[in-house]
């Protein structure tokens, strides 16, 4: 009511949609072939910024959050402090757990 | 000793002053705060009732006000905060040199095994004035092993060990609860703590019939259990030499190095495939369920007495044994 | 301000339409509100018989006069429906439902059918969880900890525990509701800054609803499969670890505890200035408070679980945020005390409440600084002192709350007047009722008594005597509010549209509202609680 | 919008449900109650994704072994065949927009053909888990099928296993709720419910569509692409 202006929300053209879905297709293809390649630690990056990117390609455009109202943008942006919240708090537990050893004698 | 209107528990432990200390504390500032709104409630309310006072002052609010209700009470609370985790870690880090008691607790009894091979059930003796570690486990749901004449508690896990500790300076006997739920008699899950003069507890100690150490126990059960043919106390063995392990740090096939304590030790026979000792395979098999809480804890009181031994002998002989066995 | 001419065959949302069919089907808020309220109520009466014989059964050290079992499955059963049937939707469901699409100026909440829906969720959830009790019971305490719920207790865990996942989505529902409301059906000229503190309060306890209800909702789930299939997620015998469900589970239930109290913060912000006659003091701060409490609530899980193995750093953030989420509380109490200087004010049933909530909720929050200091905890976690505590806040508080709000705008709800004197009477009653039970509880949990024991040791009967006592006092308080809220349906006086000449949107329609809440969309120009501009002469009403 | 006529505008008012202003409103509204519904979605995986992450940093090891039980090929298909699904339901979301039912229609089936695609495929692999015994319970049993590395810690394997399926499973329970919604759709676009004025239902399914696919994003690369060694 207050943020869009437009009664229709917006048409995005077909050949964009075609094109993402392109990206999406070959960062598939990507993240399987790297995860052949032994890299180390940097296996789990690779494959989670290449899902990162993949969700947020999905999130902008299939889903329109791009041309959505802000608050809509806000709820995605909570959604993901909050689930970084329960992850990342749960994980100062089972992180630090060794830290305290007792020689004990 | 108890009155019938008991009002406060005994203090009976070195930290229990501590704890009362930042007790009275909370409670002068919590009487303080309470007091103060109750009394500004009380007082407003008469004073400005509708039939003295009916033109109500109309005010916004007040921006220093706020920052001062809002910081001053977060200042108190660091105070609180400070000496609250002073206390928290003195109870975590139990003092080198504690006298050590394994306790299994179970649906709903406590068993207590002393470094001499000696069992108590429900009832627990400690001479007074001796630094006492607990490693507790347990062989069903959670329990909590709470005294609260100490100011300790400290949750009974299945699957690993916890540990708690407290210095009894009061000779007396205690109430050690159960405060984890854990089922239909959990009320009755209560025991003794029975704290002696050390003359008295030496004889107690000596009266009881033991069969030999809880260390000697679990060397028997290396034997038995035949880890003694991969363990060997060379470097000839499959498995890694035990000798001087307990409480170093220990490389890992992965890379990662962690500190040989009680749970590594429990970790290692039950899912010896989690942390593999850098340049062994992954040979050893599980002995889950094959192995009660009871003879876990005397193989572990095993390993460490290998350490124990060895400390005492590093005088004499230091480069016998490398820090991390078998570190390539 | 006062513009309706109460007649006599006045359409409104409880005449317009009769006949069980108009109720059950109905979409109208102000109508589901009137079914929660009887079924919350309906639970608050069963969950209070449960404490009422746990109470009995502490009387005397030894148990003696239940079952240890019998003894485990009530305090387990009054624990489920006083948290999840009771007080999670009371504030919300009734009085939110009710009030917020009225003082937002909304025809109703923005999905009327989700929100029947919600309530039907509601109903399916609680009878699924008296089915598992009436077959037989639970007795793993309202908090499922693993492995005793997954492995040992053989009672209906998988039923109690499906009652509350389909529960949790009644509750998830309504915050949607709350929250898509508040942003987008407000009225012209309801900004933000004019936005009751009730909806802000209730749009706080929706973000906790929304995003912490999901939390419980997999990890019951998991609890029920753990049992089913012996997945291991939380058996230590599978190899799983029993403290991630404790994570999981405080995840949600300790945000919980304010989607509790929340609501009736936002109840206690509207009695104060209404019967101060004053605007609120400092505004902005109980609103942005509300919000930080939601937040920084989110933070604070562990400090259940000091003493429970997790590791000892951990312990030390969380000990830390938990101080933090102590202040926006502290910063309410003094605004609300704040807010009575100067006022003109009147000692109305409703008012009496707000004071009994303030003073009690002070208790209830400064007994939450002990639990978070952590060496103090280590003494009093799993004692009578937590118990006492969490008292202090959901029956100090909340119930308290509650009780202010339903008797603040029951001649809104029905447009009929209580009895004022035994109103009086009756807060007068909960008051020290509460005190008396609960008091006593705090000095039981220093002095060392765990919480959920059936029988203790004989030092600790004297107090236990004393709490008991002060709980039939308590119930005394509770049944007559019943008998005589019933009694006013038929012969309390017309309460007419503003019996408290309280401003606000709500206040602005005939007593009961008509279905559709306004006859034309109202516009806004005025700021919250603008009792400067509210005549002063007040309708009386009620003698 | 050009193709906007007094029919679809009355079908709009039809749609307009009394206690909003006007459509506007409506949709801007329903748009936003699917987008916090999605919230808590999020958190509602969220718990079993914190499962996982304590899990999987706990007992590394074993995490590995199961994961290489996953066939890369069947999982990277699904992978594409969702984002295919994914695409087809943007068009159908965009035929819907600018009026073209008939066309939304197609597109809706074509999604829902997908749909199966992936349950089918999905299929299959439990179907392979099962028969190895690699689902957990009494019955669960686990060998690396490499003599020379037997499983090293087949009790943690185990909860790998168990949040395999939770996930996949209620992924799956998504899966199968969202093809019954885009068959609602397509029953209701033949009778012409939907407008470029009214199309709140396929947008939002159309939501919910894509955060489906979104949770997928992240379930094949921490179930499947756990370590090097695939395909051993």
């Amino acid at each position: 009511m207050q943020e869009t202006t437009e009664s229709v929300g917006h048409i995005v053209p077909a050949k964009l949609y075609v094109t993402i879905w392109a990206i999406l297709m070959a960062m598939t293809i990507t993240t399987v072939l790297v995860a052949r390649a032994d890299i180390g630690p940097f296996n789990v990056v690779v494959a989670l910024v290449i899902a990162t990117i993949k969700a947020t390609l999905v999130v902008l455009f299939f889903m329109h959050l791009r041309y959505s109202p802000k608050l809509t943008m806000a709820t995605v942006v909570a959604a993901m402090f909050f689930l970084f919240l329960l992850l990342g708090l749960t994980m100062t537990d089972y992180l630090t757990r060794a830290w305290l050893t007792n020689p004990g004698y | 000793m108890w009155k019938n209107l008991p009002l406060f528990p005994e203090r009976a432990s070195a930290l229990a002053w501590q704890v009362d200390g930042l007790y009275f504390l909370l409670i002068a500032v919590s009487a303080f705060f309470t007091l103060l709104i109750f009394a500004l409630i009380f007082v407003f309310a008469v004073k400005y009732r509708r039939s003295v006072h009916p033109h109500a002052v109309q005010i916004e609010g007040s921006l220093p006000l706020e920052l001062a209700w809002t910081l001053i009470p977060l200042g108190i609370c660091m105070i609180f905060f400070a000496w609250g985790s002073l206390i928290y870690f003195q109870e975590a880090r139990p003092p080198k040199g504690a006298m050590e008691v394994y306790a299994v607790a179970k649906q709903w009894m406590w068993k207590f095994e002393y470094e001499n091979g000696q069992r108590d059930i429900n009832q627990l003796h400690v001479p007074v004035g001796r630094d006492v570690k607990l490693i507790m486990s347990s062989q069903d749901a959670i329990h909590s092993f709470f005294v609260p004449a100490f100011r300790i508690k400290m949750d009974v896990l299945p699957g690993r060990f916890t540990t708690t500790w407290f210095r009894p300076t009061k000779v007396g006997t205690y109430h050690l609860f159960c405060s984890q739920y854990c089922g239909t008699d959990h009320s009755g899950m209560i025991g003794q703590v029975i704290v002696m003069e050390p003359a008295a507890y030496q004889a107690w100690m000596s009266g009881g019939a033991s069969s030999g150490t809880l260390a000697s126990n679990g060397q028997q059960l290396f034997q038995q259990l035949g880890c003694a043919t991969c363990h060997r106390f060379d470097t000839q063995g499959r498995g890694p030499n035990l000798t001087g392990v307990f409480g170093k740090p220990v490389l890992l096939e992965d890379g990662r190095t962690v500190i040989a304590d009680e749970n590594y030790i429990r970790e290692s026979i039950l899912i010896p495939g989690a942390k593999i000792v850098s340049g062994f395979k992954p040979i050893m098999p599980t002995f889950q369920g094959q192995v009660s809480e009871e003879n876990l804890m005397a193989l572990v009181a095993y390993v460490k007495s290998l350490a124990q031994a060895q400390q005492k002998g590093a005088a004499s002989d230091n480069s016998s044994v490398p820090d991390t066995p078998n570190s390539q | 301000m006062a513009t309706a001419v109460q007649t006599v065959e006045r359409e409104n949302y409880l005449n317009s339409n009769y006949g069980i069919k108009s109720w059950l089907l109905t979409t109208d808020h102000k109508r589901i509100a009137i079914l929660y309220l009887i079924s919350i109520t309906a639970m608050f009466w069963l969950g209070g018989f449960f404490a009422m014989m746990i109470r009995l059964e502490l009387l005397t050290p030894a148990g003696d006069l239940i079952s240890s079992d019998t003894y485990n499955k009530l305090f387990t059963m009054h624990g489920i429906i006083m948290v999840f049937f009771f007080l999670i939707p009371s504030v919300p469901a009734v009085l939110g439902n009710f009030l917020v699409p009225l003082m937002v100026g909304a025809k109703d909440l923005a999905f009327p059918r989700v929100n029947l829906l919600s309530w039907y969720l509601y109903m399916a959830g609680a009878i699924t969880a008296l089915v598992a009790m009436v077959t037989g019971g639970v007795d793993t305490g309202w908090t499922f900890y693993t492995p005793f719920s997954t492995t040992y207790s053989n009672t209906h865990v998988i039923g109690a525990a499906i009652g509350i996942f389909i529960a949790g989505f009644s509750s998830i529902l309504t915050g949607l509701n709350f929250i898509v409301t508040i942003h987008r059906m407000r009225a012209p000229g309801m900004t933000w800054r004019r936005l009751p503190l009730f909806c802000w309060a209730n749009y706080a306890a929706a973000i906790i609803m929304v995003l912490g209800t999901p939390v419980i909702a997999i990890t019951l789930l998991l609890v029920a499969l753990e049992r089913a299939f012996h997945i291991g997620v939380f058996n230590p015998q599978l190899g799983g670890d029993p403290l991630l469900f404790q994570h999981l589970f405080w995840f949600y239930s300790h945000p919980a505890v304010y989607i509790m109290i929340l609501p009736g913060m936002g109840v206690i912000s509207e009695i104060v200035t209404c019967f101060s006659r004053k605007r609120v003091f400092g505004y902005e701060f109980i609103a942005l408070a509300s919000i930080a409490i939601a937040v920084l609530g989110f933070l604070v899980w562990a400090h259940h679980m000091f003493v429970a193995g997790i590791s000892v750093y951990a312990a030390l953030v969380f000990s830390l945020l938990s101080y933090l989420v102590a202040i926006p509380s502290a910063v309410k109490v003094f605004n609300w005390t704040a807010t009575m200087y100067k006022g003109s004010i009147r000692y109305n049933t409703p008012m009496l409440y707000a004071f009994g909530f303030i003073g009690l909720f002070t208790v209830g929050g400064l007994t939450g600084i002990f639990l978070a200091t952590l060496g103090i905890d280590v003494q009093v976690h799993d004692t009578y002192f937590v118990v006492a505590h969490f008292h202090y806040v959901m029956v100090g508080g909340m119930v308290m709350a509650y009780m202010a709000g339903l008797h603040f705008w029951w001649p809104k709800i029905t447009g009929r007047m209580y009895p004022e004197a035994w109103a009086k009477l009756s807060a007068l009653l909960v008051f020290v009722g509460f005190n008396t039970t609960f008091f006593p509880q705090f000095i039981l949990g220093y002095m060392g008594l765990p919480r959920r024991y059936h029988a203790y040791p004989p030092e600790f009967q004297v107090l236990n005597v004393l709490s008991t006592a002060g709980a039939s006092i308590l119930a005394v308080g509770y049944v007559l509010p019943m008998i005589y809220f019933v009694w006013s349906l038929r012969y309390g006086k017309e309460a007419g549209p503003n019996p408290w000449n309280a401003v606000g949107l709500e206040w602005m329609v005939p007593s009961p509202p008509p279905t559709h809440n306004f006859d034309e969309t109202p516009v806004v120009t005025w700021e919250a609680y603008d009792y400067e501009h509210q005549p002063q002469e007040e309708v009386t009403v009620g003698h | 919008m050009a193709t906007s006529d007094i029919g679809d505008i009355q079908v709009a008012e039809r749609a307009l449900q009394h206690h909003f202003a006007d459509m506007e409103q409506q949709r801007d509204t329903s748009s936003f109650g699917m987008w916090m519904f999605l919230l808590t979605e999020i958190m509602f995986f969220g718990g079993l994704f914190c499962a996982y992450l304590v899990y999987r940093a706990s007992y590394y090891q074993a995490f590995v072994e199961g994961s290489q039980k996953m066939n890369i090929v069947l999982g990277a298909t699904n992978t594409a065949v969702l984002i295919c699904s994914s695409l087809t339901m943007a068009l159908g979301v965009r035929a819907a927009q600018m009026g073209k039912p008939k066309l939304m229609v197609i597109l809706l089936l074509i999604t829902i053909l997908f749909g199966f695609g992936f349950l089918g495929i999905k299929a299959v692999e439990y179907h392979e888990h099962w028969e190895n015994h690699e689902f957990p319970g009494p019955n669960f049993h686990f060998e690396t099928g490499n003599p020379a590395h037997p499983a090293s810690d087949p009790q943690h394997t185990q909860i790998y296993f168990s949040l395999y399926w939770a996930m996949t499973g209620l992924h799956a329970l998504h899966m199968v709720i969202g093809i019954g919604l885009v068959a609602w759709l397509v029953i209701a676009g033949l009778m012409g419910a939907y407008t470029p004025h009214y199309y709140n239902p396929v947008e939002n399914v159309g939501l919910y569509w894509h955060f489906v696919d979104l949770v997928w994003i992240y379930l094949f690369p921490m179930l499947y692409l756990i370590s090097k060694k695939h395909g051993v």
